[in-house]
């Protein structure tokens, strides 16, 4: 099994979902997150002073799923959060040793 | 009333007086009857002012730092509203506002302490005595809470609490008395309706002094935290401006006229100081902010204060103007020129906006200007010397006062400052042990 | 007070003398003498309604979007209410409320730009001009500033600013002339206690010429966002409430029973549709919820708005329970059957809720329906009447010219519209630079 | 005003009575004569008195629960409002304060279902009935509402509609009329200035009462949550507080001295409690907190409220201090001796507090301790011996009562609690289907 | 050793905190995140409008562990998290290459 | 290509994005947690009652890196995010299989 994580625009999410729904994925856990890279933060002026923002607001999704899958979910993520804008986000992929569904004690590929 | 205190209400109430006698004649003030209309207007302004430090500062100021140091910010706001109004009930009233025998000029007397002699039959005028006593209360309260915008995310708690009890006698209570209590300002005709000088100007100064004792805030200037909830900050302001009303409007002790061009011209110079801010912001960084926006407004309440009761709409447009400009300007001034960490801008929007209107008021408030008029055979560089005076005095009073009392609360308190870690951790946790948010 | 104010008064405040000559004999109004309980009371109504928009009518706004438009939400409230205040005082009062001259069945005249003539001594009946001014002037802020719910989440700035200042000039202050000033709906004895056409109508109704000419917010129906805060909302919808005391009760420009009774109108109204908005939901949905709650609240408060000063607690009671029961409708009427995206439903609660009032009030003024009664001679379908071309006059003209000054703002602006990935970003970074909320 | 309601008024409002004879004679009683500024404080003094509860308590509240039940206590307290304001009209204030006939000394009768007969210029007094109407009903609204504190996060909707409502005509309607409305306790003479007994008094037994019918919170004492909103507490109690104002001031039910004392005084004990409570917390803990701090607010508010009217600056401090420790001794004793989950300490801040109160103006009333002293010919022990029966009664039957409704309430709603599941997910969705925070 | 990362409901953080004391976890991290899956997210409702919200709020707690402890940690897991109701969420275990404690630079199985 | 997880005190993240900047790393994706850990939790005491906070506010911090800079990386948290007070936080690492960037495609090293 893989744990695919991505980082996204938060204004992406729905597509992202969608597209992964599409791809038969039936969970996901997502949560706030905020990003530092190559689109640089914004600058804030309150007052005439200057805050330079370093992060921006991004969405983290985690998804495990099963060895066959990945390349689809990858494939599934990529186009459905692209803007072509910098910032878009980044998607990463480990291995996973094990998965247990916690309400019925089903083991790795039936868990997720 | 007290014989005393009649004796007193004439020149003490110098702005008053000059009012009443000027525009008010209507309402009949010799006989020394209640008038409940004016008594309902006042109790109310009282709640409204008492409004504007509780919650209305205590939002504007806490929407402004930090998230770890928002509760500490509504902590001190509360607490100097609970003990400026006890220390008022003791002993900060009767030295404002009563007869000081020889010391008159400088100072009241002690015959008011805990407001010994007034009852519910007492007269101020045309309201109860304890109507004025409680209305003047509020101011008490609120001015301390402004200097709170200076020393916020760093002060010790012990610190606020000793400095702010010690300044309400030592600063405000003197200066009042000067300006509202027949003390020598009032004998020279000094114009300040609702407190340029009493309130804002002392305020203003006091916060310079007391930010140079304590240093900048960890990261200042560099790496200074953008304000944590600018929504807070915009709920504050509008509940300032809302509660300015009792305190530009009850300052006319009256509910006539008098009152209602006060609120007019506030509430004009308001919205124009606002507009001016956002404009600016508009044209230098691109985008006007809420957060400009709103400071615009206090900036142009707090310029329209002293001169309230003296100008008219014409006069309140272009103190809006004038604050809008000379207090955005302020804000930059202090924080990149002089490198300043006065946190939420108190002397540059209060203390700079009290003392502009405090000067501006003595043109003004000329019919040529559409203002009230002055008193006969004074002209406005007359005027306008007094003013200066009254200002030069209350400046160099409260900034010498202050600096020494900052030395005799930080012996106190084995310095005004918390430590380091403290600081980095925030003042809501390790100065008051609790947690702002848990929103989860 | 000038003379040719005076002149006006009696047909101008229709409502007012109606009431006054009915009701109000006890106080002495006749000598226009200053009374200073009345003005006592104006003068906290003045409060009272700012509170309402600032921050009222921001706060309940503000919670209904998402959170990262909250701060332009807040924004737009509080530079609607700087800038009509500002314009109301250049020309906005002079054209209400002045004489027309000529053309005075349609709009009043120019006497009193700035203020012009009115000093602390120049009296509106019983109370001193300037504060009937400034009581006038939180209605010429909050109507306006309605519309905000209408267009939130996706309008330019500037286009707000331009929009709502034409708006003031073209449409709310003739409209305010013909039935508060001495227009011909006056003259046509048409019932409006507090707004419901003048203030609730006329932006209930623009609101949707402004959003059909906006388009849907991205998303929307089905993938609209739920509100961020609905605490916030039920905040901001309680401020609006104790406000509107102020708004109703303070439209009968005394303190008396008058005041009194329209005060408590106002509340059972507010309450019973509150409860029947609740129990529709919870019949229908199966969960009763505080959004639904307190938008229960604000129809209650929009439809008894013209009626209150002429109906008794039964019309409350009526008046209530269809509120709640049209305004509901109306909701999901717009929105699912029209497709129109007026975000905060600010045409089905104000502009449904205004007008239904103004319409029952012809019945419910009635004794027999415990109302205050009809002039003499008059019967309920002589009122309706009236009333209907009232209101026919009221939604024809200010969706005409709404239309027209969408399209010159159009112009001005290069379209009224952010760019959808501002939109998608949010308006709050985008037009203000600003982040609302920063919590840990 | 009608006959039956002026017999009824000497009597009835008995502290007023006194209070009106003994200090106000000053203004024009006698006559029946409309008193505009008197009106005007009354009217404002009513929309301060409903700013206590929407949006003030329920903020209070709000702010001290967990954030998934922070709006079903908005909720609460929003429908109660409603609910009550409807109750009231129909028949809560015809009990409380008509004449009951020969039930008289226990209840009120029916002449005043839906305000019948009560038009613009019927007066109660100097003010118009309507206007003691309404200001009396939002006392009628927060009793109930301040009960939310004990059963949040837990209880049914239904339940807390159903029992709100009985409890309004069983416990609150006859205790007001015993008290205030000419019923026994009235004829004896007992002081009561705005509630102690009739609004503190029995809604903080009847919370204990309710607590222990209903059950502990899960988790409770050991792992209960941490308030989710310190900031939104500290909001509450500050719109408490200055909405307070009008809860004592306004029961002068006049604009005169006796209202000013009345505000002077609530103020100094809430700043004196709040002061006091901080002290403690700051040695017993090491940290002032900001909810410690105004809790100690509300402690010293409702303390004062039994008093208001009839004690001193010095009476108030003195209560201040009272209120202080003793409110803050008995919060831990109901949870840590008596276990019971009173969620956010009605008892012991109001029930307990306006108990004290009620006792301790027995002796404070004194002139010895600059009160206004007592009625003449009656000592301090006389009164306290009264006060004392009115304090038993009031308790024997709100506890005897309620222990009745909620058994009724239960019946009805086939208990009153939630299941365990909703209340671990939270009443907000569970119940209403909301979400508090959707801030990202 | 090995990484865990379970998804869990808020209400059972305490529980779940307790039974990995008892199994001698000494350290773990928590989130916020909302989840996505067969539980079906909520409708709310505001002013006749259905608002589709497909997440629910659920909380993400990493520990991690020797490899000698991952079977007992999953396990309690398990148990404590568990109500047998759908959404009850899942345990994912991966492999970690190293771990370091920032404040003595132990390392590995030492800085847990 | 490794992924480096780090949990570490609030205020010490601009020391450690600044620290990270300096060995070159140019993105991160950062999130509040809360943390369990030797550092009890703090006692709060609301109305004399005392409650437990057992979490105390944390940040996490992910960083994908190319394998040749793990160590410097680690390093460069662990010098900047040290008070050498207990609760300062920990560095776990562990193996990715893949990394992809949203914008273009770019595949693994070349995503970073
Ligand atoms: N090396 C990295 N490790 C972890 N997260 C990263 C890394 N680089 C980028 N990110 C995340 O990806 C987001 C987008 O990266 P950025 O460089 O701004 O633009 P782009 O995605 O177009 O390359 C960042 O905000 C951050 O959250
Ligand atoms: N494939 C997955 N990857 C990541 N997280 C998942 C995955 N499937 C489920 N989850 C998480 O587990 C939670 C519970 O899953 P769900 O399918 O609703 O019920 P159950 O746990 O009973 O199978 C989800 O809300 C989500 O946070
Ligand atoms: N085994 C673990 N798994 C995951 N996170 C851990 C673990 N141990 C500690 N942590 C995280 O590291 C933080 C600091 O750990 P702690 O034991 O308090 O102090 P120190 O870092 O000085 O050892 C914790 O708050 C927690 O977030």
């Amino acid at each position: 099994m893989k744990f695919v994580m991505a980082v996204i625009k938060p204004h992406k999410l729905d597509a992202v979902r969608e597209a992964l729904g599409a791809t038969g994925v039936e969970g996901m856990t997502v949560s706030e997150v905020k990003g530092y890279g190559r689109q640089r933060g914004q600058t804030e002026i309150y007052r005439g002073a200057e805050y330079q923002v370093h992060f921006l607001p991004k969405v983290k999704v985690e998804i495990a799923v099963a060895d066959d899958k990945v390349a689809q979910v990858v494939e599934a993520i990529q186009t459905s959060a692209n803007t072509g804008k910098i910032g878009d986000g980044k998607v990463f992929v480990y291995n996973m040793d094990s998965a247990v569904r916690i309400r019925t004690g089903e083991q790795d590929n039936d868990a997720l | 009333m007290s014989k005393s205190y009649r004796r007193l209400a004439a020149p003490a109430l110098s702005l008053v007086a000059v009012l009443l006698t000027l525009f008010h004649s209507d309402t009949a003030l010799a006989a020394d009857q209640l008038n409940s209309g004016d008594t309902a207007w006042i109790l109310t302004a009282t709640a409204l002012v008492l409004f504007m430090t509780l919650p209305g500062l205590a939002l504007f100021y806490g929407g402004l730092v930090q998230s770890r140091n928002v509760l500490s910010v509504l902590m001190h706001c509360v607490a100097i509203a609970c003990l400026m109004s006890v220390l008022w009930l003791i002993v900060g009233y009767s030295l404002s506002f009563t007869d000081g025998a020889g010391a008159n000029q400088l100072i009241g007397g002690f015959s008011r302490l805990f407001l010994d002699g007034v009852g519910t039959d007492t007269l101020a005028g045309a309201i109860p005595e304890n109507v004025f006593f409680s209305f003047q209360m509020t101011f008490a309260v609120i001015t301390p809470a402004l200097m709170v915008g200076a020393y916020v995310e760093r002060i010790k708690f012990s610190a606020v609490l000793i400095l702010s009890g010690l300044w309400l006698i030592v600063v405000y209570a003197p200066v009042t008395h000067w300006v509202w209590g027949g003390g020598w300002l009032a004998d020279m005709g000094v114009m300040d309706f609702a407190g340029g000088l009493v309130v804002h100007a002392t305020a203003g100064i006091s916060s310079l002094v007391i930010v140079r004792a304590l240093g900048a805030r960890h990261g200042f200037p560099n790496d200074s935290a953008p304000p944590h909830n600018p929504g807070m900050v915009a709920m504050g302001a509008c509940m300032l401006w809302v509660g300015w009303f009792g305190f530009n409007g009850g300052s006319a002790l009256a509910a006539d006229g008098s009152a209602g061009m006060a609120l007019t011209v506030t509430h004009i110079a308001a919205a124009t100081a606002s507009l001016v801010w956002m404009m600016i912001e508009w044209k230098k960084y691109g985008k006007p902010s809420l957060v400009g926006l709103v400071t615009g407004t206090i900036a142009g309440l707090a310029t329209i204060t002293p001169a309230s009761g003296f100008v008219g709409p014409l006069g309140a447009l272009i103190i809006g103007v004038a604050a809008g400009f000379v207090c955005f300007k302020m804000v930059q001034i202090v924080k990149q020129a002089w490198k300043l960490d006065d946190s939420l801008d108190v002397f540059a929007v209060h203390g700079v906006g009290g003392s502009l209107g405090t000067l501006l008021v003595a043109f003004l408030c000329a019919p040529e200007f559409g203002g009230l008029g002055l008193p006969e055979g004074k002209t406005m560089w007359d005027a306008f010397g007094v003013q200066a005076i009254g200002l030069a005095a209350t400046i160099g009073w409260s900034a010498v006062a202050t600096y020494i009392l900052v030395k005799i609360t930080a012996g106190l308190t084995s310095g005004i400052r918390v430590r380091e870690d403290d600081e980095l951790e925030g003042l809501d946790i390790t100065a008051h042990g609790e947690t702002a948010y848990r929103l989860d």
